[in-house]
């Protein structure tokens, strides 16, 4: 009969990580959404090329190298993630040996599944603030090494307990990743930024910054929706078990904490912009929200209601300072991705000694400072090594005309817009 | 025959419409057009950034008419889309030489 | 050994809260496609601002004095919700003095969590009711009482039972809330609505109606989609417990009569609108589904799933009668949600009876007559006094040029509409 | 104590049912979106009406006599899904017998439920492969026979487990339906195709080929997306069975391996149409992705995440051969659905032997060959039979004008499109 | 030269266009717009409510043309556009003084 | 007075439209159209089948000008329009009888 308990809970941890990283991949349709809303109309398509290829490229990757680089286990090309006929023999043992104590218990093959959606997000933050001017098959390119090697490895530092290069410990804390996943994916985003320049026509010759608009806002807003959504997968599977009082609490606090903080991003960027600009931002609520999410995300379990409102609302301000600021240092992001995940990523870091006694602030800004340090270089290195193979910017005419056209061949929205027939 | 193309408030199309119903133009042709005259756009704040709106929307009327008609038609198009505010368009008159309706092949007058 | 058992039924239970209240934040996506479809392009930046924002608004709310208002339970600011170091062992000592006879039990967390989402829904139905002309910042003020105040007062009365004012106990059946939440939020919509007027151009002086169509219908059925997913939380979440087999199979029961009813309002609704009007008419099909799915809330789990299929189509003639009635009335409602949650809300109250032996059409009717009366009375009180402060409604020059540009300044679809640039 | 292990196992395995019958419903969003970004904008209102329709008489028609057509259960009208009063003390004393051995239980409605969506998916393939140019109620019509008869009997000789038309069994294999749902659903739409001709301006007369493009790609990519969300609640679920250490794990590899198939038919797909027209054509990939899916869906649970990437590498690609093959052949099909479901479902079905090793060749070319003879040829007969009462397709004027002003008289994109006001 | 507008049903477009080429007639501008004639528009019902069409959709084509041609492009656009329904719309002339080509700077006829 | 029509390539309209403001025309009317010349459309792949652009987008500028400022429009035009490939576009004069301004009612130069 303890084998029994045993098997429900195993079943129970499984389809809890199965439920979340389902969660999680809906997310990817939020990216490409919010993403998709967020550009012209005449670069839709390739944003959503983009964004549906990454995702295909990221579990490939993942598969081929990826989990087993970072975790160990799995091995290259998942062939050891069958279980085989032994798989309900070995379970039960190793859980008697442990004395049914409860610990974490589930099929491997549900891990992967959990893990591979992480790496499709940090991914899918790079498209956006590269968007509108990135060679398509040279941001698939980068998708392959950056999902392949430079977040596995950094991934293998933290989450996967290995030494930094053999060298040394990181000893810091980041719940579901406001570091090892969002800034991250902002790092290497910034890199390509910086080498890829801006948008023409974003910043006037006199120093003035025009505004862009974005030609679908309820596809943006939709988008944020979905993100909002599949984090209560991203962060609440995070917790990694269920099965018990303590943990399964801890899942709870987990949706209610996240669900807060981007509330209180939401009305925290809605105020701030309406005192800034006199008027209410839309899309600028919408980073908001997303920011308060990506702060949480390093520490969703300890704060309380209260403080992950609060937090969240810091974030939803300090996103649009962000914005602006970016904008004034003409790092061109259409989308906010940098300010949303990575200023606001770092700052969800620093934010956990507040509520988590084993977290140190020294801690928490060396393992910030090596996530951003390798994959920012390393990225650097990737998209400078594609610039000189292949080139990573469209022609100033595609670029006028629009990706859309030069690299896809196709319009988004071929009767709404006026492109000749 | 005249050709009348009067550019106008987009919200004033129906009034006009209707006015120019009553003196018995029953035909028009509407195109949505953007304008740039004296009334200035304005700059709006899109995330931060600057957003100037130079043009503005209005709609083009064109209007052939026989020629006795043309000062009737002038004055209720003016009765109509006069706001009294800048922008509220102008109305510009060409010689019109021939019309023909492409269904029965009528020209002149008949035609329009 | 039991107490393993009863750590899996509480982790079990926590989990179906929290994957029910995720699904029913979805819901809120659902409300703002549906209004952002259903409303012109010019308005539809605005009401999309309005959605996310009361959605973070409510959540505020609820955390900060609605939980404590309501079920007396979690305190002011949450503060009793973290459960805390005794948690596992409180939890495992009461249920043992219960003999594990599998009581409810799961986590306060995800209580809150299932419960918060509702109020966002009770709030999101009054912003379609009053779209395309009332004022951003009137609407999220009105949110904040009625989310801080009006709903949790109402919801103490009942699904609380609490008495009301202190007076008399409701002795009133409303599973889910066909009355507690949807009519609840129709009467606050009404008051609204009332007081406001109807928008511009819409009844003719000569007493025509004249229809203002939507902007993007995919949008508001994709909505309308996300809607009867997310109900599957609203609903089989509401029977409140999972973990033992008649509770199992009451959640079973509940997902399939609120599918079976939402098929059966879709059908109803076309084939009358064809009848009447001689055309199939989209917007009224969906109307028609989510009137459906209202009518079954009251009671989804004890109607056979004819039944429910044959409520359904009722709720859904029903809808498109009350539609075309309130125009006549000339109660301007761009998306129907008076029709929807408020008529149907009701009817769906008054099937209870026939289905559920513990329920009695008196019980019904003052229950009804209680929420009614108090909520669009409170509401009524409040929209009055933000008339008086601040006015609710947009100038008409901005009604013309539309919401967007005057309360947002930012297009929605700058690209697809003719507005300048 | 048995008992509660029992009930335990009970609420998982009914409530992993719900979940994934709720994750197949959202499929039906996925269709509808896909379909409606597909087509050109005059026929969007009524290719939503169709999707929304169908699926609401699917639900109707299969609890009516479907169900019991198909698995002999629940009674016609479903009268016997209720459970009753002695539901527990049956469920108890059935498993006592089995000695808990831990069969597969669960609540028979959430069966239903479960079963009732895989209905909708079959009849939403065929929607996408007759629009642009069939009549609303003549295809209404078609649904209720598709879903109440035709696709019921030939569910009742496979998954049902009877003989066809009592003559003989079929040796066959297929998990989830590549089969029994998607190639069934696409035989039914190449006799709708065959009988309706093409749209008109598809084929010149001179033997070209012409491109209708689809008017709104960011929704069909969301459609995508949601399909893939959806698919891991089509082939997870299909395990039916998730308590215990075996079956959970069954289930993760059905959800990595879904995953793994449709990345793969996205990068096999992009590839392919970049090699083939020199571009990223974005429809062909969504294609892809869905190719992938379709073909790991007859036995997700066997392969290798290595050769369920593969499986679903070579699915895209064979679908973009599938594709512009039928285009040659003048078979009109603006969504790709014979292609996606037919020719690769088809393909699925072979595929089952290389890894299960409980399948033939030959077991699988016989049930695919019952299969697609039954449901063709009844469709055809349906088909012709609606035609001679009602005709099928509309008139060449209203194609022209597009369907929606003819069969709704309602636009999608009122402000979006040029069509007089 | 002249300066050709006619006002067609839209699906008649491609039609009148290669009807044009095959007279050397090898640039049109086209316009889409919205029409008032006799032709009327309908009225609809949506949600119940009514929703009159009065502007049917049409396309206007400007051809800028020598004055020789124009009896046979008049021709060849009342051919083509012809459908014998009301509402297939008009041929409006005006006086053309004057056509220059940007990038080269000709003029007159040579610039058409 | 002179109705001067131009039609250019879309990017170009911001530094035409700047070019004109230089000497002293401050009205335009602008419409999205799409041409049909020289400047040939091109063919394009969409799920493996052909896909014809014939139609190109252009935009046509609309001004009404005093007549003795003609020549100097047409030279800042073709200055700012100018990129010396084929599509450039092209530039129509035609005779301008009447101008009223709506609002005011003033007409010939100085409605305009
Ligand atoms: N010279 C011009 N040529 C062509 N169109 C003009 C000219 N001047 C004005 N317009 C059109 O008329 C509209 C109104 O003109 P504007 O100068 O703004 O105000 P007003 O009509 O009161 O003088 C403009 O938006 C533009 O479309
Ligand atoms: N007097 C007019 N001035 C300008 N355009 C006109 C005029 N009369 C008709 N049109 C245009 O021609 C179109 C067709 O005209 P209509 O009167 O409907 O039919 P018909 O061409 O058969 O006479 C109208 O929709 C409108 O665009
Ligand atoms: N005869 C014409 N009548 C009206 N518009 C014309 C004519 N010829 C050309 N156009 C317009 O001018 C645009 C440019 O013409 P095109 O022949 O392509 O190149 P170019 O201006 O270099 O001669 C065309 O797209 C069309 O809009």
């Amino acid at each position: 009969m303890e084998n029994q308990i045993f098997e429900l809970q195993y079943a129970m941890d499984t389809f809890y990580f199965l439920v979340s990283g389902a969660l999680v991949m809906w997310m990817a349709a939020g990216f490409a959404m919010l993403e998709a809303g967020l550009v012209r109309s005449k670069n839709t398509t390739e944003i959503l090329t983009k964004n549906v290829a990454l995702y295909a490229i990221a579990c490939v990757m993942y598969m081929v190298m990826g989990y087993q680089l970072m975790y160990g286990s799995g091995g290259f090309l998942l062939n050891g993630i069958m279980g085989g006929d032994t798989l309900v023999a070995d379970a039960l043992k190793s859980s008697a040996e442990n004395g049914f104590n409860g610990d974490s218990v589930y099929s491997g093959a549900s891990d992967f599944f959990f893990q591979v959606v992480f790496v499709a997000t940090a991914m899918s933050i790079v498209s956006g603030a590269v968007a509108e001017r990135m060679k398509l098959w040279a941001f698939l390119a980068f998708a392959v090494v950056m999902t392949g090697v430079i977040y596995p490895l950094e991934g293998s530092w933290t989450w996967g307990g290995k030494e930094v290069f053999g060298l040394f410990a990181l000893n810091f804390s980041d719940f579901a990743g406001s570091g090892i996943v969002h800034m991250a994916g902002a790092a290497a985003a910034l890199a390509g930024v910086l080498l890829l320049g801006a948008r023409k026509g974003k910043y006037g010759k006199d120093g003035s910054v025009r505004a862009i608009p974005g030609a679908n806002l309820p596809m943006a807003t939709l988008g944020t929706y979905i993100l909002w959504m599949g984090w209560f997968g991203f962060n609440g599977g995070s917790v990694l078990k269920l099965g018990d009082i303590a943990s399964a609490h801890s899942v709870a606090m987990v949706f209610l904490n996240t669900n807060a903080a981007a509330a209180g991003g939401a009305v925290g960027a809605l105020f701030i912009a309406r005192m800034l600009f006199g008027k209410a931002d839309l899309t600028m609520m919408l980073n908001g929200a997303l920011a308060g999410l990506v702060a949480i995300t390093a520490e969703p379990s300890t704060p309380t209601p209260l403080q992950a409102t609060l937090f969240g609302m810091v974030a939803g301000i300090l996103v649009v300072f962000s914005i602006t600021t970016l904008d004034k240092m003409r790092i061109d992001d259409p989308v906010g991705a940098i300010s949303v995940h990575g200023v606001v990523g770092f700052f969800g870091l620093m934010l956990v000694p507040l509520t988590n006694t084993g977290a140190t602030l020294m801690g928490q800004l060396v393992g910030a400072g090596v996530i951003f340090g390798w994959v920012f270089g390393a990225s650097l290195v990737t998209w400078t090594i594609i610039k000189m193979l292949m080139g990573i910017r469209i022609s100033e005419e595609d670029e006028a005309a629009g990706a859309d056209y030069a690299e896809c061949g196709m319009e988004a929205y071929p009767e709404f817009t006026n492109t000749g027939k | 025959m005249k050709m009348v193309t009067a550019i106008i408030k987009p919200f004033k199309l129906d009034d006009v419409r209707e006015a120019l119903s009553e003196i018995g133009v029953n035909g028009v042709t509407v195109t949505e057009v953007k304008g740039f005259g004296r009334q200035k756009g304005h700059t709006e704040l899109y995330r931060g950034a600057e957003y100037t709106i130079d043009f503005l929307p209005k709609v083009k009327l064109e209007i052939a008419i026989a020629a006795d008609l043309l000062d009737r038609a002038i004055e209720v198009i003016r009765g109509a889309a006069n706001s009294d505010k800048i922008g509220d368009g102008k109305i510009f008159v060409t010689d019109l030489e021939e019309v023909i309706r492409i269904r029965t092949g009528e020209s002149g007058r008949e035609a329009i």
